[in-house]
């Protein structure tokens, strides 16, 4: 393995004192979630609604991401790419006709499933940093396609002829905020589920001494192939949500830049932990909103905090929890 | 007669233009312990790549109990019974002990598909796995992070994950490398235990080791078996002394 | 289409990738000895741009602005290695790569309160600044001074690394960074004379395409991206790579722009030819990026590491 | 040297004192100021808010808040805070907005709120026709205007060869689809796009010289257009044919450009030189506050508050009938700082499109004259796929 991957948790002393107070975070930031649209209703504040959906589908791409990047070890700076496919695929089946939501769902996971094993397939031929550019130049390409489908806006992007169809929640904002939270708190559980069942030791050994893997007798492609599809669907998931959030869909979804965000977030909250990728993308959007308030010149304090949080925190800000990695294993 | 469970002959080796593997033969039955020394730079870990199929042979074939293996990927050869361990030793140092143990179980247990029950909560896996580092002598210490294990408990769960796979043959590169003599002489124990169920491949430079372990011993030198024979042979070969001229280890 | 024509768009093409050969040195350097991903490179480049519009805006002398830009970035490079770069050699890639990125979020924003959001203005030297005729086509005699300047510092670091000691060391440190330290010598020290001469190399171009481009905030990062896909194409570490991976990221650009549609055009009927065109010519160098990526993961000239 | 930091604190000062004041109007600026493609947002805004500052604070008789919300030029962002100034700050209108594809992401929530839009620079057709809506007003312009402008000219100085270049996207191509529509009698030789964002043309360039047109048509918004401008300059060829450009030389690409630019043309509803008064008083005022020459960016956010001003003056400061500020927007009388200025059934403007050259000004500074005016009170090609009324 290249030493490109994370090593976000060398050690982990499973004393259950410790992992007590990553469970309590965890259910003190889906309390948060839930608590979100009860306040604003009360207070008439339902703006807040449409902040924490977007912050929601940036979480939910982010532990999407976070399958591939923190316990597989495989750096895409091509997530946004799937995103972006999500959101275009309902736009596409909506204006073709498909307008029920979960019909729409069923095809994007067999278009996505299928372009994610072909760029996989490709893109897992290479480790390390060529890895990270064969998956940004796999982005770039369906970028400038999006960019060049001038039928479906080109780079203008296109406003849904109309949303997903769910029966009486169709369009509905809190009923998409709980269905966005309830798909993350899922996909958080699946995940969870996952890191210690037998594909996710595969995979997390994978990441880190592929070669031991092989020489105890598995093959890792097949799952770390496997591990990239499903990162690439979670992604399109977070993509069919924005494109039924914002009623819109752009290339611009698909921009490098969204997918150097998505690292940002998966690596600030703790990349290789669970729940790391939603305190990750919280920190930052907030973070951000908070600074946009304070200075036009926001990102000028952006930049020095994420120089700051990387140098001190190193294995990012879930960390900071009791249970987390011990330095001293960490070469 | 039945053909040897490990079987190589004429395996060759060539880095450019220099031979580091050179047209080596060997047959290893089970219960056997054959070892293989060598100076340093003897091309004794090639060999045991070569075997286990992380280096590509350029000439030769590897035959497994009648089979041959020559062309196989690594992965396939583990699962047909060719367990190898690490000079350098190659854990997950963020599993714990038993989670190490539990990769090496689960490989050779059908596929690794199943994304949803946690590994510990398998008895299937988990009892043969907690065996093996009984075996190791790590079962207390079973629930540790492995990369918190002290470097003797570190070598003895290499072991362990290399048992763990159900070999025949064991390929063991140097298991006692950076240990004491306490520790030394506790993993001689282990292996004096467990020898008669396997083929074992030792590469060692400890000669305590090998000569209490050793049934036969190859002694290779610039990838060409120059001498083999009984541990009391060796010890008393001209050719070897030769070889390792200088070196007090043989005069042990 | 002309023999001519496709001359001058070759020749365009060797002079787009001598460009991004002095942006590929530099980081290919970088990235090959210390193994760091320093996505601040483009940053270096910008800041070499704004530092030479300046001092031409003052001084009105070419020659003293590319000095300026020079200095000026080295300088930067070693504070900058100082202030805590160096203690990012040692931390994985995604670590590298996210502080990186902060500290060019950053540079943009800082170049954006000093000097507005509206580029700046430089012009090419008197000298040059008229064009050439070759083959009937007009050719600007500054884009001759590009591939010049780019062809002197490629001979100039193949004789740097090729015949002197610190060469050596440098290409020691390339495929074994533990054997330089064991000859005695201070790799810390080596690797911040490394760091500040890829720096310079970008600060150098900056200020050779002050006068082409808009010097702006921001305009680091295409040249950035494309200077990634031609050192991974190269092969990471390998001057010679990066050359080579220029040259054909800049030949594969320009004929994918300046040929592909009129080629298209040949076989294509019109309007799918119009579409399609465009479309391949924006996506050509990630094709080529893929491509060779797929067959050849370590690139095309590959440094062997020990 | 153009220091901002002290200006963003003025204007902050500023945006404070009118909340102070017990603001009756709210309105949301939605712009892009971040990134490179700040400079535009920030002159709608600078612009939009030297109309609020010379009334005292207030428009139509009416206190106002501007709250400021920058999109980053990301669509998704973009429809988040159009939500926020709706739902949280409850503006009573919203205005500004600097790209197409924000613009496009936009336009279905704030068309459903039934709010008051006043955009002050994108343009798309999409809203001008098929989807436009009755609360949408523009400043600017409908997006193709510029390039029909100098389709017209082309025709007009008879042209035979002309030879088109944008970048490859959707403006790029609705820019060249503009052009054409008015280019008449000669033949387009070829249409070239580039890459989004390229910073190299010396493919293009060379292509230019190959195909030798007697003009060129070329569409490079921001540092593509400087990145353009320098290239052709140095290949020779910016004085030797007639060079005929949309948003590559204005008010915040020809400080970075200066002399090289001398002679391109440019299509725009605006230039600094128009004789109107209320033109005079607007670049004036713009230049003792700003010390620099406005951009079209700027006077069409100057717009955008004028015509808020007059909207609001009818109804009394009020924006609680939206039928009735709807029809008092439609109809809104001001001395726009582009002359004669109306409102279309579809929103867009009908106004004088002109031909500038770039050409130094009385001071000696670089800067855009008017040599033509081809296409009087043109108004846009999609209002009739609009079912407006």
């Amino acid at each position: 393995m290249s030493g490109t991957a994370p090593n976000p948790s060398a050690a982990r002393e499973a004393g259950p004192g410790a992992s007590r107070w990553r469970a309590g975070a965890t259910a003190a930031l889906m309390a948060v979630g839930v608590a979100v649209p009860i306040y604003a209703a009360l207070t008439g504040d339902t703006y807040l609604v449409a902040l924490a959906s977007r912050i929601l589908v940036y979480a939910l791409a982010a532990v999407g991401l976070n399958l591939a990047l923190g316990f597989g070890g495989m750096v895409s700076f091509g997530h946004a790419m799937y995103l972006g496919l999500g959101a275009y695929a309902v736009l596409l089946l909506g204006a073709s006709g498909v307008t029920n939501g979960w019909l729409q769902l069923a095809i994007l996971v067999i278009v996505v499933g299928v372009v994610a094993a072909v760029v996989g397939t490709i893109s897992l031929r290479t480790r390390g940093i060529a890895f990270i550019m064969i998956t940004l130049a796999f982005a770039q390409l369906f970028y400038f396609l999006f960019v060049s489908l001038k039928a479906w806006g080109g780079d203008e992007g296109m406003s849904l002829p109309q949303p997903s169809s769910f029966g009486p929640f169709t369009g509905n904002r809190t009923a998409l905020y709980f269905a966005l939270l309830a798909t993350l708190a899922a996909a958080l559980a699946g995940t969870h589920r996952l890191v210690g069942s037998r594909f996710g030791l595969v995979l997390r050994a994978t990441r880190v001494n592929e070669r031991r893997v092989r020489a105890l007798g598995t093959a890792p492609l097949p799952y770390r192939l496997a591990a990239y599809v499903l990162s690439a669907l979670l992604c399109a998931l977070a993509g069919f949500f924005l494109a039924n959030l914002t009623g819109f869909v752009s290339p611009a979804y698909l921009a490098w830049t969204v997918s150097g965000e998505l690292i940002v977030m998966v690596v600030l909250g703790g990349a290789g932990t669970v729940v790391g990728p939603v305190a990750g993308a919280v920190g930052l959007l907030v973070l951000e909103e908070g600074l946009k308030a304070l200075t036009e010149h926001w990102m000028a304090i952006l930049g020095p905090l994420i120089v700051l949080m990387v140098v001190l925190l190193r294995n990012g800000l879930w960390s900071l929890l009791p249970g987390g990695v011990t330095n001293e294993a960490r070469r | 007669m039945a053909a040897p469970l490990l079987a190589v002959s004429g395996l060759v080796k060539r880095y450019g233009g220099l031979l580091v593997t050179d047209r080596v033969d060997l047959a290893l039955e089970a219960g056997e312990v054959h070892a293989v020394i060598g100076p340093n730079g003897a091309g004794k870990t090639t060999l045991i790549n070569q075997i286990a199929g992380e280096v590509a042979s350029d000439e030769g074939r590897v035959e497994l109990d009648g089979r041959d293996i020559t062309a196989w990927p690594v992965h396939a050869r583990a699962r047909a019974g060719l367990g190898r361990s690490y000079q350098v030793t190659s854990i997950i140092p963020e599993f714990t002990a038993l989670e190490n143990v539990l990769l090496a179980t689960q490989s050779v247990r059908g596929h690794n598909f199943r994304g949803w029950t946690p590994v510990t909560a398998q008895r299937a896996l988990v009892a043969p796995a907690e065996q093996c580092l009984e075996l190791a002598g790590l079962l207390a210490h079973r629930h540790r992070s492995a990369g918190l294990l002290a470097y003797g408990a570190q070598r003895q769960l290499e072991l362990a994950m290399t048992l763990a796979i159900e070999p025949r043959v064991l390929l063991l590169d140097e298991p006692m490398a950076g240990l004491g003599p306490a520790e030394t002489r506790e993993l001689i124990e282990v292996l004096q235990r467990i020898r008669h169920r396997y083929a074992i491949l030792l590469v060692e430079h400890d000669m305590h080791a090998v000569f209490a372990l050793a049934d036969t011993c190859s002694v290779l030198v610039y990838g060409k078996v120059v001498f083999r024979g009984s541990p009391d042979e060796v010890r008393r070969s001209s050719v070897v002394r030769e070889a390792y001229l200088g070196d007090e280890e043989i005069a042990a | 289409m002309s023999p001519a024509f496709l001359l001058t768009q070759v020749l365009n093409g060797v002079q787009f990738g001598l460009l991004l050969f002095l942006m590929a040195a530099g980081l290919t350097l970088v990235f090959g000895i210390m193994n760091f991903v320093n996505l601040a490179h483009g940053s270096l480049y910008m800041v070499g741009a704004y530092v030479a519009a300046l001092t031409y805006g003052r001084t009105g002398s070419f020659a003293l602005a590319l000095v300026a830009a020079v200095v000026g970035v080295f300088v930067l490079g070693i504070v900058l290695d100082r202030l805590g770069f160096a203690a990012l050699h040692r931390r994985d890639h995604l670590d590298q790569v996210l502080a990186t990125f902060g500290v060019v979020l950053f540079a943009n924003e800082a170049m954006r309160m000093l000097f507005g959001s509206a580029p700046l203005y430089m012009d090419a030297p008197a000298a040059l600044s008229q064009p050439v005729v070759i083959a009937g086509f007009n050719y600007p005699a500054y884009r001759g001074a590009i591939i010049v300047a780019g062809l002197l510092v490629a001979v100039g670091l193949h004789l740097l690394i090729e015949r002197t000691r610190l060469g050596m060391l440098i290409r020691a440190g390339a495929s074994n960074r533990d054997m330089v330290s064991a000859l005695g010598v201070n790799v810390g020290w080596l690797a911040r004379l490394v760091f500040a001469l890829g720096a310079a190399l970008a600060g150098f171009a900056g200020a050779m395409v002050g006068p082409i481009l808009s010097i702006q905030p921001g305009m680091g990062e295409p040249v950035l991206i494309l200077t990634l896909v031609v050192i991974v194409v190269g092969g990471i570490g390998s001057i010679r790579g990066a050359l080579f991976g220029a040259l054909i990221v800049g030949i594969v650009d320009t004929l994918g722009r300046g040929v592909l549609p009129g080629l298209l055009h040949l076989v294509l009927s019109p309007s799918l030819a119009s579409a399609a065109g465009p479309a391949l010519a924006s996506v050509g160098v990630y094709l080529l990026m893929a491509a060779v990526l797929a067959f050849k993961p370590d690139g095309l000239f590959p440094v062997r590491h020990s | 040297m153009n220091i901002r930091i002290p200006r963003a604190i003025a204007i902050a000062a500023l945006a404070a004192l009118p909340a102070a004041a017990q603001a009756d109007v709210k309105i949301g600026f939605l712009g892009t100021f971040s990134g490179p493609a700040a400079a535009l947002g920030q002159d709608q805004y600078d612009g939009f808010m030297l109309a609020v500052e010379q009334n005292g604070g207030k428009l139509g008789g009416t206190a106002v808040q501007v709250v400021k919300e920058d999109d980053q030029l990301k669509p998704d962002l973009g429809v988040q805070l159009v939500q926020k100034l709706l739902e949280k700050d409850k503006v009573d209108l919203v205005t500004g907005v600097t790209f197409s594809n924000v613009m496009m992401a936009v336009a279905k929530p704030l068309a459903e709120s039934g709010v008051l839009f006043v955009g002050s620079n994108a343009g798309p057709a999409p809203l001008a026709g098929k989807q436009c809506s009755a609360n949408f007003f523009f400043t600017s312009f409908q997006n193709d205007n510029q390039a029909e402008v100098l389709g017209q000219y082309a025709t007009d100085r008879k042209y035979a060869k002309m030879m088109l270049l944008a970048p490859n996207y959707q403006s790029g191509r609705d820019q060249v689809a503009g052009f054409k529509r008015f280019f008449k009698g000669g033949t387009v030789v070829a249409e070239v796009y580039a890459q989004l964002n390229q910073p190299d043309f010396s493919a293009e360039i060379a292509q230019i010289q190959a195909a030798q047109p007697d003009a060129i048509f070329a569409f490079f918004p921001g540092g593509m257009g400087v990145n353009f401008v320098k290239q052709m300059n140095q290949a020779g060829l910016l004085h030797k044919l007639p060079v005929l450009t949309v948003s590559t030389v204005d008010g915040t690409t020809l400080p970075a450009l200066k002399d090289t630019a001398l002679g391109v043309l440019a299509g725009a509803a605006w230039g600094p030189d128009l004789p109107n008064a209320a033109n005079k008083a607007f670049v004036a005022a713009f230049e003792q506050k700003h010390k620099r020459i406005p951009s079209q960016y700027a006077a069409q956010g100057y717009n955008a508050a004028l015509a808020i001003n007059s909207a609001l003056a009818k109804t009394g400061g009020s924006t609680a009938d939206k039928a009735a500020t709807r029809a008092a927007m439609r109809s809104a009388g001001f001395n726009a700082v582009v002359g004669g200025f109306k409102f279309n059934t579809n929103g867009f403007p009908i106004q004088d499109q002109h031909v500038f050259e770039v050409a130094k000004d009385a001071q000696g500074r670089v800067s855009l004259k008017t040599i033509a005016t081809p296409l009087p009170a043109l108004r846009d090609a999609y209002v009739g796929e609009c079912p407006l009324k």
